[in-house]
């Protein structure tokens, strides 16, 4: 394993505190946990207050989710021990960090991990009477849905939920809307991920699978969970056409005449310049379905450490109000530039 | 069960742990995520910290103790699962009840309760529910603990990370039912 | 060789259409070309003439230069075959296109082959009278200058040139105050870079060098270039600290006192997590050498496909000016938000 | 020269790059970025299509026709270097000075001052200035060829990618000597 680091089990603290150090003018540190709140004026300063827009989850999947607080997009962010989810009492401190008043929103990654422990977080802030609602997110289309099981994994998609709530949350909704739109956004957004070199958790020390030097791990999750399938590598158009079919089935009716949002997010050591390569095959597939893409963001959002690989997202854009939220400004360390207008 | 039994187990589990943290990952990352056994090592260093620190007067503030460190330490699954099944035998500590097979009772159904699993479900309740029926029974030994965990294996996963591998999690121990055998098993040894 | 391709040779063309067809609300190809031009509206509808600002290279670095395309930045780019500078031709075009009528400033890096292929574009657009000039990145000091030799290459500052320079074109300086703008904060200008693993050239189909498991080699350049000592990984405070060692030397009496800006620049293949963990390290080593840090830029910016590794580059801040430079928006692919007031 | 000729040189060198692509690429490897071959592969393939496409009417269009197509897809380093040679040559041919000393001469005289390399730095240009020497002396052939390209092994390069080595660049053949070496040599064979 060859990693920048210091030492494996401080990842966390040192990251953190290297983000807060680095981007003071978007987040600080909450005195006495790992978690980070908006710093910026708007906010210190109580200009006007907003429902609080919580996320967090292991962390390994930087920017996700301390990438993504500030104006118009997450109000706080709790990281985890890489991969594993974060505590209630984090969390807990996060809650209060966020809150303006107006009750604060979590927006969760169905792991049961992460749910238990924002349901915990949740139980610790009702005693102080802050209301606080969840929305779980499950894009993962790789994973077989059902009602007895643990559901789908919460994967890529979770940084357009968290886009999309976090703009209409700075627009003024309230909790309630916020719950609405959340869920609204979650059932259209499907992910399907695949590796083409697993990741290496540092203080386990060697990657979580091994692959031959011409496969790839179809369907595969952000933590190195095994995926539907292992096959030999195929190029750039063929994949897109497998995961787009993958994804499309799951749009009733298919994708023709829909208008979508669609995101290609690399895992972390995948060059931008493949991930566009694959874009242009995805939108080219998409254009030729007659589907309509209507924003599309390529790069690393939810990576998952030093995993080779990538994800595609589709979002199928059921309300023109969401292309509005995903161009609202938003001044984080990671979502870019927002004048998205075309 | 009094304080000094609660100690004298949660270092022999401790102990258990730290011996097994390298099995309790690999199985974790056979269908899971690998890192079951270094949660459950970060969270048994807390939880003596934690009694070292804060010495508790009664069962009941042990109990409390102990799931505050894992609650807060652990993380993951394991973490809200552990600490629930504590806080349980906190409440029922308070309220009187301290037999073993009581306290292993709504420790079993807060576990149950916390993660909405159901005994079959491939996970750690596979072995608290039905070992704390054979504690009820008088029939808690380290036999019957293995046999619970060891069942485990045929199964498909329906909740928890394993879950995803679907029919893929079929053949292997879940890594939970593992680690809750073992503090059973330390249980048994700490109040012999 | 893993990649997401199709054909290799294919790439560049690939991705410049991926990266147009994501993001057209920003750039657009130049037909007959692989160059990109700005295409917001203030630039196609001509709202105010600017001195047009373009630059070039070798592709497998994106964002740079393409990423970084957009008003507020750079007017066009100009992409090469992967690791190889572009062809006069295509240069010749996106000055063209850039052009407003006010001149056209090159932004090119210290390799014989860009400033030789950017040379005679400038000699073919002297022939249409579009007034040219070009400055040349030459940031890392891992390489001895002097007067005989290639002198120094240019790597990761080009990215803070193309910020300041673009926002000052954008702020209305004329051709000659850019070209002086430009080389003073070149001069200021600083990085070295470590790799952990190199780059694997799709049409080559291995590393362009071999590392053993535990080796890192200092000083390596963003093409696969070595460096200047290999040696044992070491934990990333020590390696701040031979860096920054490396790079303090070149500033005059040292950093103390002194006001900076920092860039943190992973390769491609390296964890966001693990540049921010060097960079916590690198901000600490600074504020306790009583350096004055003003902005942070943290992230893979200029990059060498998929090389693990990342370089550290300081600008000594001499005026004012350069902070609100950088602060000013920049409606781009790579450069982030751009609301970086502290 | 004639235009034949040209052809004929075009068409030799063409296999003799493709032939030793790889070759190319590993001594730019060893002390550049390790893509000369691949460019100068590249750019072969484009000048025989140019010639292929617009059959030239003279020598000075023989020339330049071989000097944009060099330009517009070799890039990099040899691409301005090759070209400028080619277009210098198409230059000297308008004006009438068609024999091969002379056109060594402008081309080695372009390359040098589009590079601003001198002899001994340990590029392409410790080839084409000596070469063309060689040429008006009559001198011209593969033994002195090949010691003028052997002779840049032991230099330290100032000039090009190999530069930033430093003392690291000795010992090694510089790539643009060799494609230069082979392209004087297939010159020789063409006009034999
Ligand atoms: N919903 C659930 N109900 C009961 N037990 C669960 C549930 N989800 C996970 N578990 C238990 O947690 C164990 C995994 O714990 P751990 O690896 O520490 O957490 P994580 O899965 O978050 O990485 C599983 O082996 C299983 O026994
Ligand atoms: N400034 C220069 N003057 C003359 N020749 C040069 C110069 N720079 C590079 N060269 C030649 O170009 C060759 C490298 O060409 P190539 O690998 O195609 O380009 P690049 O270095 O841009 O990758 C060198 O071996 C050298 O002979
Ligand atoms: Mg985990
Ligand atoms: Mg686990
Ligand atoms: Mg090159
Ligand atoms: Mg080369």
């Amino acid at each position: 394993m060859k990693k920048i680091l210091n030492d494996p089990s401080n990842l966390v603290p040192e990251m953190v505190s290297g983000m807060v150090a680095s981007y003071p003018q978007y987040i600080r540190q909450i005195p006495d946990t790992l978690a980070v709140v908006r710093n910026d004026r708007a906010f210190n300063e109580k200009h006007a207050p907003k429902v609080g827009v919580v996320s967090g989850g292991g962390s390994g999947h930087e920017p996700l989710h301390m990438g993504f607080v500030g104006q118009g997009m997450l109000t706080a962010a709790v990281p985890g021990q890489v991969f594993t989810s974060p505590t209630p009492d984090q969390i807990y401190a996060a809650v209060k960090a966020a809150d303006q008043g107006k009750g604060v929103l979590l927006i969760v990654k169905n792991y049961s991990g992460d749910v238990m422990n924002f349901d915990m977080a949740k139980d610790l802030a009702s005693i102080d009477d802050i209301k606080v609602e969840s929305i779980v997110v499950d894009d993962d289309v790789a994973v077989e849905d059902s009602l007895y099981t643990q559901g789908r994994r919460g994967v890529a998609g979770t940084v357009l939920v968290e886009k999309i709530v976090g703009a209409a949350a700075e627009a003024g909704l309230d909790l309630a809307a916020l719950v609405k739109l959340g869920k609204a956004v979650i059932a259209q957004t499907k992910t399907i991920g695949v590796a083409l070199h697993a990741a290496t958790v540092p203080e386990v020390g060697h990657p979580g699978f091994e692959l031959g030097p011409d496969e790839m791990e179809y369907g595969v999750g952000i933590h190195n969970e095994p995926g539907y399938k292992r096959e030999k590598m195929v190029p750039s158009a063929a994949l897109a056409k497998e995961l787009l079919g993958k994804i499309g089935g799951h749009f009733d009716g298919g994708v023709a005449g829909k208008k979508f949002t669609v995101l290609v997010n690399g895992f972390g050591a995948t060059p931008l310049g493949e991930q566009f390569v694959f874009a242009n095959d995805v939108l080219e597939q998409l254009k030729d379905a007659k589907a309509d893409v209507i924003f599309t963001k390529v790069g690393n959002y939810v990576t998952s450490l030093d995993m080779t690989g990538l994800s595609l997202t589709l979002l199928q854009m059921q309300d023109d109000q969401w292309l509005d939220y995903l161009n609202a400004p938003a001044a984080t360390i990671g979502w870019g530039d927002s004048r998205n207008e075309r | 069960m009094n304080v000094e039994q609660v100690e004298k187990w949660m270092t022999l589990y401790q102990a258990e742990v730290e011996k097994n943290k390298d099995y309790l990952s690999q199985l974790d990352t056979d269908i899971g995520d690998g890192d079951h056994g270094n949660n459950m090592a970060r969270g048994m260093t807390a939880v003596a910290d934690g009694l070292e620190k804060d010495k508790p007067a009664d069962l009941a503030h042990a109990f409390q103790n102990i799931a505050m460190s894992l609650i807060s330490k652990v993380g993951g699954a394991a973490g809200p699962l552990y600490g629930t099944a504590f806080l349980e035998m906190a409440k029922a500590a308070k309220s009187g009840g301290t037999d073993i097979p009581n306290l292993l009772q709504v420790a079993a159904d807060g576990v149950a309760k916390r993660g909405g699993a159901k005994v079959g479900d491939k996970t750690m309740v596979d072995v608290w529910e039905p070992a704390a029926k054979d504690a009820q029974a008088g029939q808690l030994n380290d036999a019957n603990i293995d046999k619970l965990v060891d069942a485990t294996k045929p199964l498909r996963a329906l909740k928890g990370r394993a879950s995803y591998l679907g029919e893929r999690s079929i053949g292997h121990l879940d890594p939970g039912a593992v680690s809750t055998g073992m503090l059973l098993k330390t249980l048994l040894q700490a109040t012999a």
